[in-house]
């Protein structure tokens, strides 16, 4: 069970979707109930793997990945792809994240969905499938093929249940992430070719591509890095590429749109941390500018575009679920923001940032969606004065907003004080951009609550509105528990994130200043060479960088 | 006597091209498919003629019984009258379903 | 009488597997008079033993050579060449045949055109195509390619009451006939410029051509044949017959034209450019005449396909248009590797191709061809509307083929692609790379329409479930399975391919020219 | 005993806000009441005893005015310091913001008003929200806000500062929104969070600067590493630290440019605007000046701007609340001035006189502002002092505690506001004779306005209705009993600090003298001049008690027996600036205009919701337009090769009219081929291309 955990926790779904291919499609009830044990299963599988990992941490075990599973070509052997699975700090918690949205996704899809319930059920549960597989995959060819095979489901989700435009916003979305990730395929089979020139093995393995990658020469690395690049930033989405994310959120159903907006978003960044940045230490760290602007610049730039941007537009939006996926184009230029800012505190803050993001508007999506089932309608000129009609729902709405604002003492606020604190000791440009992000934040969501809570009951349609009923509550209980826990005592999380946060940016800095008390201190004295000794090649090759502040 | 011009190889290839530029300017130009059909056979006969007279000039090289280009000349007629025979039961058929034989009639199935 | 003693046994042993054929077509055609009406079906059961035994006899060669440890052996006075090569060419024509056998029993019922002809002629075309993949002589190339076609031209036109049949196949002889011919004359200047007509003495006389004056005819005749081959998979300029036909002719027979055919093109082109993988030859000493050229004709291929399938509302049309896309991305596969030396990757990539094409493409004409019943024909876009309801396990076949069609990984599809670009980048093919990957989401955009209309299109008539034969059942099955077996358990297949192609078993480069 | 459990006087009002939050919509009035009161003053009880506790302890001798320090548990970042980040000479530190509490003379003093006056202000609720909804509510977010006060007041480090920070922000949006069926109520509470959250962002970015610039949070650590005179004074980093900081001070005190917050802050409850809006929060800022003033002493020039800032505050805020006739809004520009005073003493270096008037002004201004409660409690709900009048005989208990409120804020001597103010008018003189003349005609403002209203509503003629005349009662025994207690700390807080030049020890002073132990000398005049000038601080308080008499007789004679349909003084003067004071400058508008973007100049909106009309116009139609584009130029593509066909082949071809065709007989003959000659002639021409391809080659 302990070395199998991983296959178990990705499976788990793909079993319950075949099992639901045998349940009759009329008998609605049995299928909702099958789906969501499936689900809570899935996510009492990946429970043990908290004390596991936790263990793992507190013996400050070394190796890189843990828990990994299957031999390095044991798939196909003739062009080197294996099943090869294994996580580290950062994917274990997205893992968590994604089995705990998965469950409460699919508990609150219970009365929205009522036409096809079983493909409904069975497409959820697959998409459920190669969201795990991406965040375990160690094998370059697995991670693509679980990253292409988890758009089918979402095209289908929002394709078949989804608003008005569906069929637009579904074709755009599956086009769109396609293109940016069929560029990544080439960039994926340059690295394994040039991983084959300098060994002379072929293999899709990460942890082999991981010596090769750093030395490709940088005119090829900067068009490898662009490539990675589109893939990532069209999912992630960063600046030129968000335009399909609000179509998919305003058409996809509330449960679509959670998991779309909680996990899928994720891969994105996912990717950056683990293959942009370890891949190309050479083009992030290499002063050649481009239009004067170095690449890293770039990115910084991007980011912070997408904070002020996405905050701006989403302040103007008249539909609720537009504006909350613009504010997510906000929130994840903050996560990218800390992770090309380089620096442990920005890497580690970024990825408490994404689960954060994954809590806070996942719950913003359940409670645009309670909305929606009651009044079928997301223009916020149609409601007023629902917190009279509505009391309970209308706190949980206020404690979501505050945790999506970033304010002390819930989740929002520690992931974007480290983030700030990290990209400010970067460059302290960099960071006094990013700030106004927090305040136009604050801006749109409390416009929003009082547009949509305050004031008298306007619309006579509003009066008779029900409050949350106990399944409802069920839902955003977990996720209220997940705020509070990170927002009073994030001490666990940042510890999980340590290694492979310092190891990241050991890859990609190696002159940065190594922490006194460093994980592998006792080892040797800290020296970057030796913190890295089992992943990266010496950094005595890696082209000198050119390192501190521009 | 033998002052008259010496025919060599090369005026068969020359008269060969020319039957097969015929032969396409009368496949893209007219408009009766049974004249296609015979601009069809026009090229294939090209065709043998080149096979022959190269078949003659390789014997001058190899020896009597280096007879590739004939021997290929005889299978490209034989193909040459099996491609008539097929193409005039499927143009019969069609008369039959359309009654004309026109090229441009030809447009029921479009871009 | 000397000629009599230079046939040997082994002659007869390479030669068995169209000799088979060729009797069971004859024998079908005998039998077909003798047959009632309702035992018409007595004439598919037969074509079908017919190509099981010509299996037989294929694994037969195939076990004599691996017991002699041959890569391959001549007949016939070296025109013919069975090597490894040809021998996977075989396995994937036979397969073909037979599914599209299974596809057509009951559609020839629906279409009450039930004759034997339609087997015997199938065979015949699997003769031909098998003359085309194992020819090492031009004169026995040109004669496969001939049989095969005036076979094919009958076959489109089998609905004789149906105007479009008609049609389709009047069109497709005229351009067929012209384009042979062409080919002819190119073969004749070939033959013209080596004085042989076999494909290794000509590979030898060759570059002695290209040095003196003759290099402008060589070009020409180079062009001319170039034109045969390039039609008969139907790339950009010459493609315009192929939308045509696929429409006009019965679905089955698309489904068998869009992959037999469309294979033994490629094996003939395949042959004629480089001969044998086991013995380079053919016009490989013009590689860096025709590259440049087939650079043009891919990149023209897959932009004028896919621009084309866009609007396209018949679905054979669009899967015409689609394959015809396929075609601009195996040309890649060809023009990878530097101008003068072949890339053993790129031609892995094309049987790799060829091999997940024919499932997906007969998987994907096989549910249109169940789509026909009583009045419905069953190939305009809307008949697909609500196919989820009316027939769930078809609908979901169709978006697995249409899925993999488009390259997304899991699935057949991806292979083929996965080696071509492979070998792109490999070969320093950056740009290409980059153009052949974005024109295939391209290529998403219309296999996407057919999805919507299944999935999600309303359904107009009553709603009563598609009735769906066995033999129908059986083929979707067996090409669904290998889709998805192939997708994710890729491995025996590229191995059977490396076979194929004498590649190494583990993946270092092989070192083809020896 | 209390000493070691300091970390308890936060957690209780803590304790009681999440039981509100919980059972609040169960319990009834009195267990809410009893349950909130309670906690309150428990935590004042516990704030005396572990006051009294520390003055012991720091005055031993090993921890000699050493602040007492208990830290709980690290809050951001890991103790085994991998969150590292490079300060600015590259040695590593590590982020470390750990959830301590701090006790030292500064911050006893808040402590111990903010209970003090919080407890008071909690007793006067009971009666004053005792007939209002949501009862629980509100209750529950005065704990929330007692929470938060308390946990900024006691914070050890910066990080945890600005959690208070920000909590105390969030409750002042809840309270000012309490009443949120009223579009005006929530208005001004977002404005009110959205204007503290711009200041917050100042604050983080100068935490982060301290962090970059001294590599740890924890005050003690600051305020250590900028003694020890490495720096220089002057630095430009800490100048840019400590200005950042004085902006999230001007957003939370309300100071010139982000003030606008506080007068609409009045919507909320009475109650809420004396917690909060007068005696605690706007406090907040004053007391992170003061608690960084080892920072602000190494740069001269922020002092500069923070005493600048805070005189021009006071003066544009007294000359507004000169004409102002809401009682509340008054009141609140006259908070605002005050607070000008505050700051004024902190940029001149007076920070001990600046902590004495935030400590004197806490509780007049309280006072004043439950009297006013009261009053409106009085005239059922009426708040335009335009129609009170004559309501000394009626309200008497109110009306005593309020004058001798007024007494105060207008510096007559014998009450607190005089001592504080004096103090701060002679640092001001030492330091700049302009700042003292700001704040010399300030004094006088402030006497004018404070008597206008008291004459307004308390003397004069009665102005108001007769039904509502007939219902005037004084407030119930829970209401005016604090007002009483307020009263007599409004006058004998003054006596704590005496200033020496008056024969006082100021006491308060020497407390606060560990805290600001280099702080004072850099800056103020040498002692030992202090008997030369002893002359002119003399003639200084004569002056300032002048101004307030002169105050107060001019507002006596103008209001004295103001009858309905009295006039203005100063509209009489001058109508033009009367208008411009009245609407508060235009400031409102302007901040409408240019940065919210609320209305709109002419069609086009200009601020934050303008800039997010064109970016979101941008992105449906450029950024979108641009993929739909790509999309588009397909399908154009498309439908242009199936027009190419229906036309040009089919349309002139076959079923073209047929005059055309004949027409052009020859040349639509040629045109008139059948497809299959059209494939032919394009694989033909295809060839022909090849071959003049290589040719050409």
């Amino acid at each position: 069970m302990y070395n199998h955990i991983l296959s178990i926790i990705l499976f788990t779904p793909l079993v319950g979707a075949i099992l639901l291919l045998f349940v009759p499609k009329d008998n609605k009830e049995a299928i909702r109930w099958i789906a969501n044990i499936f689900a809570f299963v899935g996510f009492l599988v990946s429970i043990p793997l908290v004390p596991w990992f936790w263990a793992l941490v507190q013996r400050q075990d070394k190796a890189p990945f843990k828990f990994i599973e299957g031999a390095v070509n044991n798939w196909i052997p003739s062009i080197g792809a294996g099943y090869v699975l294994g996580i580290d700090g950062i994917s274990f918690l997205l893992i968590m994240l994604t089995t705990l949205l998965g469950w409460v996704s699919i508990l609150s899809s219970w009365t929205a969905i009522e036409n096809r319930v079983k493909e409904y059920y069975i497409w959820f549960l697959v998409l459920q499938t190669g969201m795990l597989g991406v965040f375990m995959a160690l094998d370059f060819f697995l991670f693509f093929v679980f990253w292409e095979a988890m758009l089918v489901p979402m095209y289908l989700l929002i394709g078949i249940w989804g608003g008005p435009r569906k069929l637009y916003a579904a074709i755009k979305f599956f086009l769109y992430t396609l293109a940016g990730s069929v560029l990544m395929l080439l960039g994926i089979l340059f690295l394994y070719f040039n991983h084959h020139a300098v060994t002379g093995v072929y293999t899709f393995s990460i942890q082999e591509l991981y010596k090769t990658a750093p030395h490709v020469p940088f005119h090829y690395a900067v068009w490898l890095f662009f490539a990675f690049f589109v893939g990532f930033a069209i999912k992630v989405p960063m600046f030129p590429f968000h335009t399909w994310l609000p179509d998919a959120h305003v058409e996809a159903p509330t449960a679509g749109s959670v998991i779309l907006a909680g996990v899928l978003l994720k891969m994105g960044t996912y990717g950056f941390v683990r293959f942009s940045l370890p891949f190309f230490p050479q083009v992030l760290s290499n002063p050649a500018t481009f239009l004067n602007v170095t690449v890293r610049g770039w990115m910084i730039g991007l980011s912070l575009v997408a904070i002020i941007y996405g905050a701006l537009v989403s302040l103007m939006q008249k539909d609720m679920k537009k504006l909350v996926a613009y504010s997510s184009v906000s929130h994840l230029g903050f996560c990218t923001l800390g992770i090309f800012a380089l620096t442990p505190l920005g890497l580690s803050g970024s990825v408490l940032q994404q689960i954060n993001h994954g809590i806070s508007t996942g719950a913003l999506f359940l409670i645009v969606g309670i909305l929606y089932e009651r009044r079928h309608t997301r223009e916020i000129a149609e409601y007023g004065g629902i917190s009279n009609v509505m009391p309970v729902y209308a706190t949980i709405t206020m404690i979501m907003f505050l945790s999506s604002m970033g304010l002390p003492l819930l989740n929002g606020f520690v992931g974007e004080f480290t983030i700030l604190q990290g990209t400010f000791m970067e460059n302290w440009k960099w960071g006094a951009w990013a700030v106004p992000g927090v305040v136009l934040a604050a801006a749109y969501l409390l416009w929003l609550y009082q547009r949509v809570f305050f004031g008298t009951v306007t619309n006579p349609k509003n009066e008779k509105l029900h409050d949350l009923t106990p399944r409802e509550v069920a839902t955003f209980v977990p996720l209220i528990i997940m705020a509070f826990w990170i927002g009073l005592y994030p001490k666990p999380f940042f510890q999980i994130l340590e290694q492979p946060v310092s190891q990241i940016v050991a890859t990609v800095r190696p002159d940065y200043p190594q922490p006194k008390g460093a994980v592998n201190a006792e080892q040797q004295p800290a020296s970057p060479a030796s913190a890295s000794a089992t992943v990266v090649v010496p950094a005595a090759v890696v082209p000198k960088t050119a390192g501190g502040k521009q | 006597m033998d002052a008259m011009l010496h025919i060599s190889t090369l005026h068969y290839l020359v008269l060969g091209a020319a039957l097969f530029l015929l032969g396409v300017i009368g496949v893209l130009t007219r408009r009766n498919v049974v004249i296609v059909l015979m601009s069809i056979e026009l090229i294939l006969n090209a065709v043998n003629l080149n096979l022959v007279a190269l078949s003659r000039y390789w014997q001058g090289v190899y020896g009597p019984n280096a007879l590739h280009g004939q021997v290929f000349a005889i299978f490209v007629i034989t193909d040459a009258a099996a491609e008539a025979a097929v193409g005039l039961g499927i143009l019969i058929a069609f008369f039959r379903n359309k009654e004309t034989i026109n090229v441009d009639e030809v447009n029921l199935l479009k871009w | 009488m000397g000629l009599l003693s230079q046939f040997s046994w082994t002659d007869y042993l390479l030669a068995l597997p169209i000799i088979l054929l060729t009797l069971f077509a004859l024998g079908i055609l005998l039998i077909d008079f003798m047959l009632p009406a309702e035992m018409k079906w007595a004439n598919a059961v037969t074509a079908f033993i017919g190509v099981l035994f010509a299996a037989a006899g294929v694994v037969k060669i195939q076990l004599w050579m691996h017991a002699n440890a041959l890569p391959g052996s001549y007949g016939f006075m070296r025109t013919l060449l069975v090597d490894r090569f040809a021998i996977y060419f075989f396995y994937l024509f036979l397969g073909g045949t037979a599914v599209a056998i299974l596809m057509s029993m009951r559609y020839l019922e629906a279409e009450h055109e039930n004759h034997g002809e339609y087997y015997a002629l199938m065979l015949l075309s699997v003769v031909g195509m098998m003359c085309m993949a194992a020819g090492f002589d031009i004169v026995l190339i040109f004669i496969g390619l001939e049989l095969m076609a005036i076979s094919t031209y009958v076959l489109v036109g089998f609905l004789r009451r149906d105007r479009r049949s008609n049609e389709a196949a009047l069109k497709y002889l005229l351009l067929g006939a012209f384009s042979s011919g062409i080919f002819a004359y190119g073969l004749s200047l070939i033959y013209g410029l080596t004085g042989s007509t076999n494909l290794y003495e000509i590979a030898r006389h060759l570059p002695a051509v290209l040095q003196d004056e003759r290099k402008p005819i060589a070009i020409i005749a180079l062009l001319t044949t170039i034109t045969g081959l390039l039609f008969k998979i139907a790339a950009v300029p010459f493609h315009q017959w192929a939308p045509d036909a696929y429409e006009g002719a019965p679905t089955s027979i698309t489904g068998f034209m869009s992959v037999a055919v469309k294979a033994a093109g490629w094996a003939m082109l395949l042959r004629i450019l480089i001969g044998s993988p086991f013995l380079l030859s053919g016009l490989l000493a013009m590689r860096s005449t025709w590259v440049p050229l087939l650079v043009f004709v891919s990149i023209a291929t897959m932009t004028g396909a896919n621009f084309a399938a866009l609007t396209q509302t018949n679905t054979k049309r669009l899967l015409a248009y689609s394959s015809i896309a396929h075609v601009g991305y195996m040309l890649l596969g060809l023009i990878a590797g530097t101008v003068t030396q072949l890339s053993p990757d790129g031609i892995k990539g094309i049987l790799v191709y060829l091999l997940v094409y024919t499932f997906m493409n007969l998987g994907a004409f096989g549910v249109i061809t169940s789509l026909r019943h009583k009045n419905v024909i069953g190939d305009e876009l809307d008949d697909l509307n609500g196919l989820y309801s009316r027939a769930p396990v078809e609908a979901v076949l169709m978006l697995v083929f249409l899925l993999s069609l488009a390259g997304i990984p899991p699935l057949a599809g991806f292979w083929g692609k996965y080696f071509i670009f492979l070998s792109l980048i490999s070969s320093g093919h950056y740009v290409l790379a980059a153009l052949g990957v974005l024109y295939s989401v391209f290529g998403l955009y219309y296999y996407l329409k057919m999805a919507n209309a299944m999935f999600m299109g309303k359904v107009e008539t009553g709603e009563e479930t598609l009735p769906v034969s066995l033999t129908m059942r059986a083929a979707l099955g067996v090409t669904g399975f290998a889709t998805l077996f192939i997708g994710i358990m890729p491995d025996r297949f590229i191995q059977m391919v490396n076979w194929a192609l004498g590649i190494a078993q583990n993946p270092a480069i092989a070192k083809l020219m020896h | 005993m209390f000493l070691s459990h300091i970390w308890l006087i936060p957690l209780l009002p803590a304790l009681g806000a999440t039981l509100m939050f919980f059972f609040g919509r169960r319990l009834q009035k009195s267990s809410v009441s009893a349950v909130c009161v309670g906690v309150v003053v428990l935590a004042f009880l516990m704030a005396c005893g572990a006051v009294w506790q520390y003055t012991a302890w720091s005055s031993t001798a090993e921890h000699l005015h050493q602040p007492y320090q208990t830290i709980l548990y690290t809050w951001l970042g890991t103790d085994t310091g991998h969150l590292t980040y490079a300060t600015h000479d590259g040695t590593p530190a590590s982020l470390q913001a750990d959830a301590g509490f701090l006790l030292d003379p500064l911050s006893s003093i808040w402590l111990l008003f903010v209970t003090g006056v919080g407890m008071l202000i909690h007793v006067y609720s009971i009666g004053y929200m005792g007939h209002e909804g949501g009862y629980y509510r509100f209750f529950g977010y005065l704990n929330l806000f007692m929470f938060s006060m308390l946990t900024l007041v006691l914070a050890n480090n910066y990080a945890l500062m600005f959690v208070g920070w920000e909590g105390v922000g969030l409750c002042s949006y809840l309270l000012i929104g309490f009443y949120f069926h009223r579009k005006s109520a929530s208005d001004a509470a977002n404005k009110a969070f959205i204007v503290n959250r711009i200041g917050d962002a100042g604050f983080l970015l100068g935490m982060f600067f301290i962090a970059w610039y001294f590599g740890s949070l924890r005050f003690v650590d600051v305020t250590a590493a900028a003694r020890s005179g490495h720096f220089a004074i002057g630095d430009p980093i800490i100048t840019a630290a400590t200005l950042l900081l004085f902006v999230g001070a001007c957003g939370k005190s309300a100071q010139l440019p982000l003030y606008v917050w506080l007068p609409d802050a009045m919507e909320g409850p009475t109650p809420v605007s004396a917690l909060i809006h007068a005696a605690t929060m706007v406090t907040a800022g004053v007391y992170m000046v003061a608690r960084s003033n080892a920072l602000f002493v190494l740069a001269p020039k922020s002092m500069m701007v923070v005493a600048v800032v805070g005189a021009l505050t006071a003066i544009f805020a007294a000359s507004i609340g000169l004409v102002q006739n809401d009682i509340k809004r008054v009141l609140a520009y006259s908070t605002v001035s005050q607070l000008g005073y505050m700051f004024l003493a902190l940029g001149v270096g007076a920070f001990a006189a600046g902590v004495f008037h935030v400590f004197t002004h806490a509780f007049f201004k309280a006072l004043l502002f439950l009297g006013a409660g009261s009053v409106i409690h009085a005239m059922s709900g009426e708040q335009d002092i335009r129609n009170m009048g004559d309501l000394a005989g009626k309200i008497p208990t109110t009306f005593r505690t309020m004058f001798v409120a007024t007494l105060a804020i207008a510096g007559i001597p014998g009450l607190a506001g005089f001592f504080s103010k004096d103090e701060i008018l002679w640092q001001a003189w030492k330091y700049n004779h302009y700042l003292w003349a700001i704040g010399f005609v300030t004094a006088l403002m402030t006497a004018f306005y404070m008597f206008r209203l008291v004459y307004l509503t308390f003397y004069s003629k009665p102005r108001m209705s007769h039904e509502v005349e007939h219902h005037v009662h004084e407030s119930p025994k829970s209401m005016t009993w604090p007002l009483v207690v307020l009263a007599f700390f409004s006058v004998t807080a003054g006596y704590l600090g005496v200033s020496p030049s008056l024969g006082g020890s100021n006491h308060f002073e020497k407390f606060l003298e560990p805290v600001f132990a280099n702080g004072a000398e850099t800056v103020e005049a040498p002692p030992a001049g202090e008997e030369g000038n002893r002359g002119i601080e003399y003639l200084l308080m004569v002056l300032s008690v002048a101004a307030a008499g002169a105050g107060w007789f001019m507002a006596s004679r103008a209001y004295g027996n103001a009858d309905k349909g009295f006039t203005e003084p100063i509209a009489a003067a001058a109508p033009p600036v009367y208008n411009t004071l009245l609407n508060k400058y235009y400031v409102d508008e302007g901040y409408d205009y240019v940065f919210t973007g609320r209305r709109k100049l002419g069609d086009v909106r200009l601020g934050t919701m303008g800039l997010g009309e064109a970016s979101s116009w941008f992105d449906a139609n450029i950024v979108d337009g641009a993929v739909n584009g790509a999309g588009w130029i397909t399908r154009l593509t498309a439908t242009l090769s199936s027009w190419w066909d229906k036309w040009i082949i089919d349309g002139i071809g076959v079923n073209g009219p047929a005059i055309l065709a004949r027409m052009l007989s020859y040349p639509a003959r040629l045109f008139e081929w059948g497809l299959v000659q059209w494939y032919a002639l394009v694989m033909t021409a295809g060839l022909v291309g090849f071959v003049f391809y290589y040719v050409y080659h």
